[in-house]
């Protein structure tokens, strides 16, 4: 099967979509869920097979190549299943709302595209569909207006600026080299000077860094995800900004290659510690952020940059416990994230839009399938264990420590405890505690909602359980990057310094649970509290009065918050102001009075006839 | 074979003709435009394929180069022609519904010439030739902003007309001198005696036609006229001079700095200029709340663009500045033409009074959006491939200064990108969601034929630049090769 | 402060163009087309009045092209003026005199006749039909000074400007049709020196006459007029 | 012959400086169509009949006239 057939249908597919909307509504639900199911599944197929193709040969003097490998399959199976899975919850989700025709068709060209990427051969197409990618993002983004039109320019501004500098990096290796197809370029820069390979790592770093949301350039981040549709939010967190994470390992492993990033700079200095430092920054601060924030959706947000801080942090690091690590948490943060933004999406479409994790609350009874999406999801965004996040979460402490990385380490393991903080109050702050009174008729989520939320949960035990079955795909990338790879069974991970099994861990936890519930059933029994049993210092306070959710770790709050805040933001808006100014000032020029404007001429003239008098220049 | 002064002849004759249509029928008069255009477009695709293989030499009057005037009708003119042929003619579609002023006869004839003249710029031979069609060009130009009568129209078009009036006569002084020296107006004829620009005979007459012609090109500090005559004109007049009369003032430099003079010491001066240009067209550009001046700006930055293109003086550089050339030509036109249809429905030039459009007129909308994407340059739009190829192109010269060079460019691109996204956000997404009462106003069909069509070009040589990279090729070279454009005239 | 800038600026230009200018041999036929327009003109286009020659048969495109320009001023004179037409009341233009009157009265078809003299005799005489029109216009500025209310037919006007341009074109396009180049002079080119030579130029001299002049008179109408 | 051309000369370029001097642009029109007549006459002299027949029809005769018509239409003193 031709890997131009998968482009083409989820191209075509999405202007498809767009048009069938015009003739009937369910015509184009069904349609836009059947594409994406089918990219899925014919993805599925292409699993442990290489091929390479031209599939266009109209652009300029570029043929443009697709390739598939099981690197790139990784990454594309993931962003396809998570896609329809965002586009089936988006059945319900987006009824309401208007512009459905152009929900679906933008949602579908973002997924096309993100295949696009990763099935490129070369780096002219992985550009131009980095750049589709980019603007339809852009123009969902803003779909829900509002607050959402500043965050779609600040996506959109700061994706142009990260794709522009990768533009000349492209560029510039084509006209060094004369080949911008991966194949032929692998390689090649082991015998550049390193002063070239540092500028060519810098200028794809801006563009690979704002779409992962790397620290000093996650600013977008915060306000994309958390003003976006949800189910939209599910991808942009879940696998749009893991493009980016493949652009990275695409760099680093594909084009570069790993013997000369290892040998880039010595010690402290070298790219592989300047970037790994980077990735735990992006860990430690955005996880503070996130315990700061009292939108449901903008805590996910600042949860996603410090994840992908762990994932930077496993790949950067070169060795093959940490490059598994990286992707294995990739491939978990996928599942998980998407998961959230589900479940979150699903309490905002019951309770009209509300994220202010301040008015919600008790939300247990209500929505039980959804909160136990919610309990899977954090346990895996913790890393509890028997859940898949453990598993990436152990390879890269275990890498750390034995790697003699203290601060590393460290900053991974203090963002484990931040992120445990945060994802309480998410979970406790929507479903635990009292109900608020004007939730009391709220019913379930919608099934096409629950579907993928359950799904995607069960898929969060399973890789926790057998985490061999990613680990076995990710061994394959490894080799196939010339990392040594992991002795792996379908339970785990053997090494001399440190083995993981999860059968061994299922059964402990299965005993301990049963030994816990024993005891909890043979001591006494505990009172049950209803929902609005507020007795509390004698007295029975009103309904409504009093709500636990509210100022959440107000304490840690108010101590933490004066450091934390975004102060690259400010920097950032501080920039545009004065371009803005700059701008208004530059525009002074043209004063309007006609007279000046001969004279700019003459004085053009005069200065060029001056200066070839006086100097003889041309 | 056709005889390429066809392309000149037919449009001018039917301007003439057009004042004789109000003793017969005041309704014909619109349709001159349209078919003369059309026979220009039909001329010139017909002699495309003659041209890539040898340049077309006709001279006029039965008198032989340099005696006579002669016209040249090479891949880059021909190429020009073809543009001017296509965008007026989309425009003269779009102008049925939109000129309903009372004096719709001397509209269609200004526009006419305006267009001859811009032909015959493009294919002329000879120097003096080249500056007559010019001043057609900037007269024609200078009434059409006015034509709308109203008090900012009729200041622009004076401030037009005094900046134009004073580059005009610069480049006559400048020809004067090129006569006095050599004896001939000729091009191809100077060309062969002009061996270098060093001297300063030689070096005045240069920097005399490049200031002139630079005022219609919109260089900077050359340009203070455009943002208001581009936003006081019509909208349809706008496309046209955005689209076509600043191209052409751009046509003439190259025509003059690279066959005439062979002046490539000039080169250096031109590339930062270009440079500067379009900095200050994207700054002016960022802040701009009336969308019109904000195009105008936008034209002006990418002017600089393409001028920094062409002086790369590398093959590649030329080559990608004539395309970034076509597709700001054809992008700049439908920005222009959308926008003007959303200005005639919500009374105002200002950006605010955008808001909701994409609920109201849903397909300009969305060519507007297709226009803008394509001119910050994102694939697959026809914007992209023209600057892949500048930058490849500069960065072909494995120069710090182009690396530098590149990144002031990029920069602008991020700026224009900015106010770009923020208009079409405003289009789509700012205002109330939607409020009873708001009926979708669907534009004309002869509004949306001619902008469909601009979007179906950007979209499709976006995907398949090839379709026309093959003439962009043989023009560059043919500003190149300039011994070879001198052998071809002056056997 | 300006001014002074505006004078630097252009003795630095003025200083190029002498610069530039001394290079320039002026007196010495070194002009080569010119020394060829003189040595064979009159043999090749048949007109004895070589700047005529050169004006419009050598150059003659160019003379299309100057009298589009002309066409296109007026045109857009008009159309502004058409537009922009602010009607002040009450403005009152004083009657001429009596020796006003008389005098444009006398004088018109004098200079009708002088300017259509211009332009038949182009050929052979200084002038043509550039000169010839503008005389003819003057003549009608005079109607318009010495004669209250007469103003030209506008419709007239624009038939024959239009003619005179389609008559200018048509000969180019015969000259195409015939197999040759576009204004091509393809009528016999007669004695040198009578009325009757030269080809097709008498002819084109005429029509720009016609068009010229009725051109002219048309702006100096418009903006006469302003307050019809 | 030399110095008619040299007086001419001379009387040229007082009337061009009074063309912008005067402050009354009637006379500013006047002056103006002077120095078009000397120029016309110049022309003569240097033997192009030509030139000086269009530079006496049109800048004498018709500039002049639509000047005049324009200052009486505007104002007729600068500022």
């Amino acid at each position: 099967m031709n890997l131009s057939i998968i482009l083409a249908i989820a191209f075509g597919g999405a202007l498809l979509t767009y048009f069938s909307g015009k003739i009937s509504k369910k015509a184009r639900d069904v349609l836009a869920v059947l594409i994406s199911l089918v990219i899925a599944v014919i993805l599925a197929f292409f699993y442990n097979t290489s091929s390479r193709e031209i599939f266009y040969t109209g652009f300029l003097d570029f043929p443009l190549i697709l390739r598939i490998d099981t690197f790139s399959w990784f990454f594309a199976f993931t962003i396809a299943v998570i896609g329809s899975f965002s586009i089936i919850f988006s059945l319900s989700y987006i009824r309401k709302k208007g512009n459905t025709d152009y929900y679906y068709t933008m949602m579908l060209l973002v997924i096309a595209s993100m295949i696009g990427i990763i099935l490129s051969g070369d780096l002219v197409s992985f550009y131009i569909f980095w750049e589709i990618m980019s603007w339809s993002t852009f123009l969902l983004i803003s779909y829900n207006r509002g607050p959402a039109i500043a965050a779609g320019i600040k996506y959109i501004i700061m994706s142009v600026t990260g794709s522009v500098a990768m533009l000349v990096g492209i560029i510039s290796l084509y006209s060094h080299y004369g080949t911008v197809i991966y194949t032929e370029l692998s390689g090649l820069l082991y015998n550049a000077s390193s002063g070239y390979t540092i500028f060519i790592f810098v200028l794809f770093f801006i563009a690979l860094g704002i779409k992962n949301a790397i620290w000093p350039l996650h600013v977008w981040l915060p306000p994309a995800h958390s003003e976006a549709p949800s189910p939209f939010s599910a991808v942009l967190s879940g696998t749009l900004i893991k493009i980016g994470t493949y652009g990275i390992i695409l760099l680093i492993y594909v084009i570069v290659k790993i013997n000369v990033f290892l040998n880039l700079g010595e010690g402290i200095v070298s790219a592989r510690y300047i970037i790994a430092v980077t990735g735990a920054i992006t860990i430690l601060i955005p996880t503070f952020i996130a315990l700061l924030q009292d939108d449901a959706k903008r805590l996910l947000a600042w949860s996603t940059i410090a994840q992908a801080g762990y994932i930077i942090l496993g790949i950067a690091y070169g060795t093959s416990e940490s490059v598994a690590s990286g992707m294995f948490h990739f491939f978990n943060h996928a599942i998980f994230k998407a998961l959230l933004f589900m479940v979150v999406g699903a309490v905002e479409y019951r309770t009209n839009g509300v994220r202010d994790l301040n008015s919600l609350g008790g939300l247990i009874k209500k929505m039980p399938v959804t909160f136990v999406g919610g309990l899977i999801g954090i346990c895996g965004l913790i890393g509890v264990p028997l859940t898949n996040g453990f598993v990436s979460k152990w390879l890269i402490y275990k890498t750390l420590i034995i790697n003699n990385s203290p601060f590393l380490a460290f900053a991974a393991l203090l963002g484990t405890w931040g992120t445990i903080l945060y994802s309480y109050k998410l979970l406790h702050n929507m479903f635990l505690g009292q109900l608020p009174e004007k939730y009391e008729k709220l019913e379930r989520a919608p099934f096409s909602m629950q579907l993928p939320i359950v799904i995607l949960s069960l898929a969060i035990i399973l890789f926790g359980i057998l985490p061999g079955l990613p680990l076995k795909v990710i061994n394959s990338i490894e080799s196939g990057f010339g990392l040594e790879p992991l002795t792996i069974n379908i339970w785990g991970i053997t090494s001399d310094t440190g083995t993981i099994n999860m059968l061994n861990l299922f059964v402990a936890v299965f005993l301990i649970g049963i030994m816990i519930w024993l005891i909890f059933k043979g001591s006494k029994k505990s009172a049950g509290i209803g929902q609005y049993d507020n007795y509390a210092a004698g007295t029975t306070v009103p309904k409504n009065k009093y709500h636990y959710s509210v100022d959440f770790y107000g304490p840690l709050h108010r101590m933490i918050s004066p450091y934390l805040r975004d102060f690259i933001d400010d920097f950032y808006m501080s920039l545009a102001r004065s371009i803005k100014n700059l701008g208004n000032g530059i525009r002074r020029i043209y004063t309007g009075d006609v007279g000046y404007y001969a004279i700019y001429i003459m004085l053009f003239l005069a200065l060029l006839i001056f200066i070839q008098i006086k100097w003889k220049l041309w | 074979m056709v005889n390429p002064i066809l392309l000149i002849v037919i449009p001018l004759g039917l301007a003439f003709v057009v004042p004789l249509f109000r003793f017969i029928s005041k309704k014909i008069e619109k349709f001159i435009p349209f078919f003369a255009l059309l026979a220009n477009l039909i001329i010139s695709l017909t002699l495309f394929p003659h041209v890539l293989e040898k340049p077309i030499h006709v001279s006029i009057g039965g008198f032989l180069p340099p005696l006579g005037i002669n016209l040249v009708a090479g891949p880059l003119g021909i190429l020009f022609a073809m543009l001017i042929a296509l965008v007026g003619f989309l425009v003269s579609i779009y102008a049925f519904a939109y000129i309903k002023e009372k004096d719709q006869e001397k509209y269609h004839i200004l526009y006419l010439l305006l267009l001859t003249g811009a032909t015959g710029v493009v294919l002329t031979g000879d120097i003096f030739n080249l500056f007559v069609f010019f001043e057609i060009l900037c007269i024609s130009s200078y009434s059409l902003v006015a034509y709308f009568g109203d008090k900012p129209g009729i200041e622009s078009a004076v401030k037009y007309l005094i900046q134009g009036a004073v580059g005009s006569s610069l480049v006559l002084i400048g020809i004067g001198l090129l006569y006095g020296q050599f004896g001939t107006l000729n091009m191809a004829d100077i060309a062969s005696n002009i061996h270098s620009v060093h001297s300063i005979s030689v070096f005045i007459p240069l920097v005399l036609l490049i200031t002139g012609f630079g005022v219609e090109a919109a260089i900077f500090p050359l340009n203070a006229w455009l943002p208001d005559a581009h936003s006081s004109a019509p909208s349809s007049i706008s496309a046209i001079l955005s689209g076509i009369a600043i191209e052409v003032g751009l046509y003439a430099i190259v025509r003059v700095v690279f066959t005439l003079f062979g002046a490539s010491s000039i080169l250096t001066f031109l590339l930062f200029l270009g440079v500067i240009t379009l900095l200050i067209g994207e700054l002016c550009a960022f802040n701009q709340e009336n969308i019109k001046r904000m195009l105008a700006y936008s034209s002006i930055g990418q002017i600089g663009l393409i001028v920094f293109a062409l002086s790369i003086g590398s093959l590649s550089g030329i080559n990608g500045g004539l395309f970034q050339l076509v597709s700001h030509t054809l992008s700049k036109a439908l920005l222009f033409l959308a926008a003007g249809y959303m200005i005639f429905r919500s009374g105002s030039m200002n950006i605010s009074s955008f808001e909701g459009m994409g609920k109201k007129m849903p397909y300009t909308s969305f060519a507007f959006t297709i226009g803008a994407f394509s001119i910050v340059g994102l694939p697959p739009f026809i914007g992209f491939p023209g600057k892949f190829m500048i930058l490849k192109a500069a960065l072909f010269e494995q120069d710090i200064l182009f690396t530098i060079l590149v990144f002031l460019i990029l920069l602008a691109t991020i700026i224009e990108g900015a106010y770009f996204f923020r208009v079409v956000q405003t289009i789509y997404f700012k205002g109330e969601k939607s409020t009873p009462g708001q009926e979708r106003e669907i534009a004309p069909l002869s509004v949306l034929i001619p902008v469909f069509i601009f979007v179906g070009l950007i979209v499709v040589i976006g995907i398949y630049p090839k379709l026309i990279t093959e003439i962009l090729e043989s023009s560059a070279s043919e500003l190149l090769n300039r011994a070879d454009y001198i052998k071809n005239i002056l056997p | 402060m300006r001014k002074l800038i505006s004078l630097i600026l252009l003795v630095i230009i003025a200083g190029g163009i002498v610069l530039s200018l001394k290079e320039i041999p002026f007196g010495i036929s070194k002009i080569k087309i010119g020394d060829y327009y003189i040595k064979k003109g009159i043999e090749e286009t048949g007109a004895t009045n070589i700047v005529t020659s050169v004006v419009v048969s050598y150059r003659g495109f160019d003379t299309l092209g100057e009298i589009t320009i002309l066409f296109t001023a007026a045109i857009g004179l008009s159309a502004v003026l058409g537009t922009y037409r602010k009607r002040k009341a009450g403005e009152k233009v004083e009657p001429p005199s009596f020796i006003v009157k008389t005098g444009c009265r006398f004088l018109f078809p004098i200079l009708l006749l002088v300017g259509a003299y211009i332009f038949i005799h182009g050929h052979l005489t200084p002038g043509g039909g550039f000169q010839g029109g503008a005389i003819i216009a003057s003549a009608f500025l005079l109607m318009y000074l010495g004669c209250e209310g007469k103003r030209i037919n506008e419709n007239t006007s624009i038939v024959v400007e239009v003619l005179g341009a389609l008559t200018f074109i048509v000969l180019g396009i015969i000259g195409l049709t015939i197999g040759k180049d576009f204004l091509f002079n393809f009528l016999p080119k007669g004695e040198p020196n009578t009325l009757l030579s030269a080809g097709i130029i008498p002819v084109i001299y005429i029509a720009i006459g016609f068009k010229v002049g009725s051109e002219l008179a048309g702006i100096i109408d418009h903006l006469i007029e302003k307050n019809q | 012959m030399e110095i008619v051309i040299l007086i001419l000369v001379f009387l040229m370029i007082v009337s061009a400086i009074a063309a912008l001097i005067f402050k009354d642009l009637m006379n500013a029109v006047i002056a103006s169509c002077v120095v078009s007549l000397i120029a016309a006459v110049l022309f003569y002299f240097l033997q192009a009949p030509d030139v000086a027949m269009a530079e006496a029809a049109i800048g004498a005769a018709l500039v002049t006239g639509i000047f005049v018509i324009a200052v009486k239409r505007t104002k007729r003193f600068e500022e």
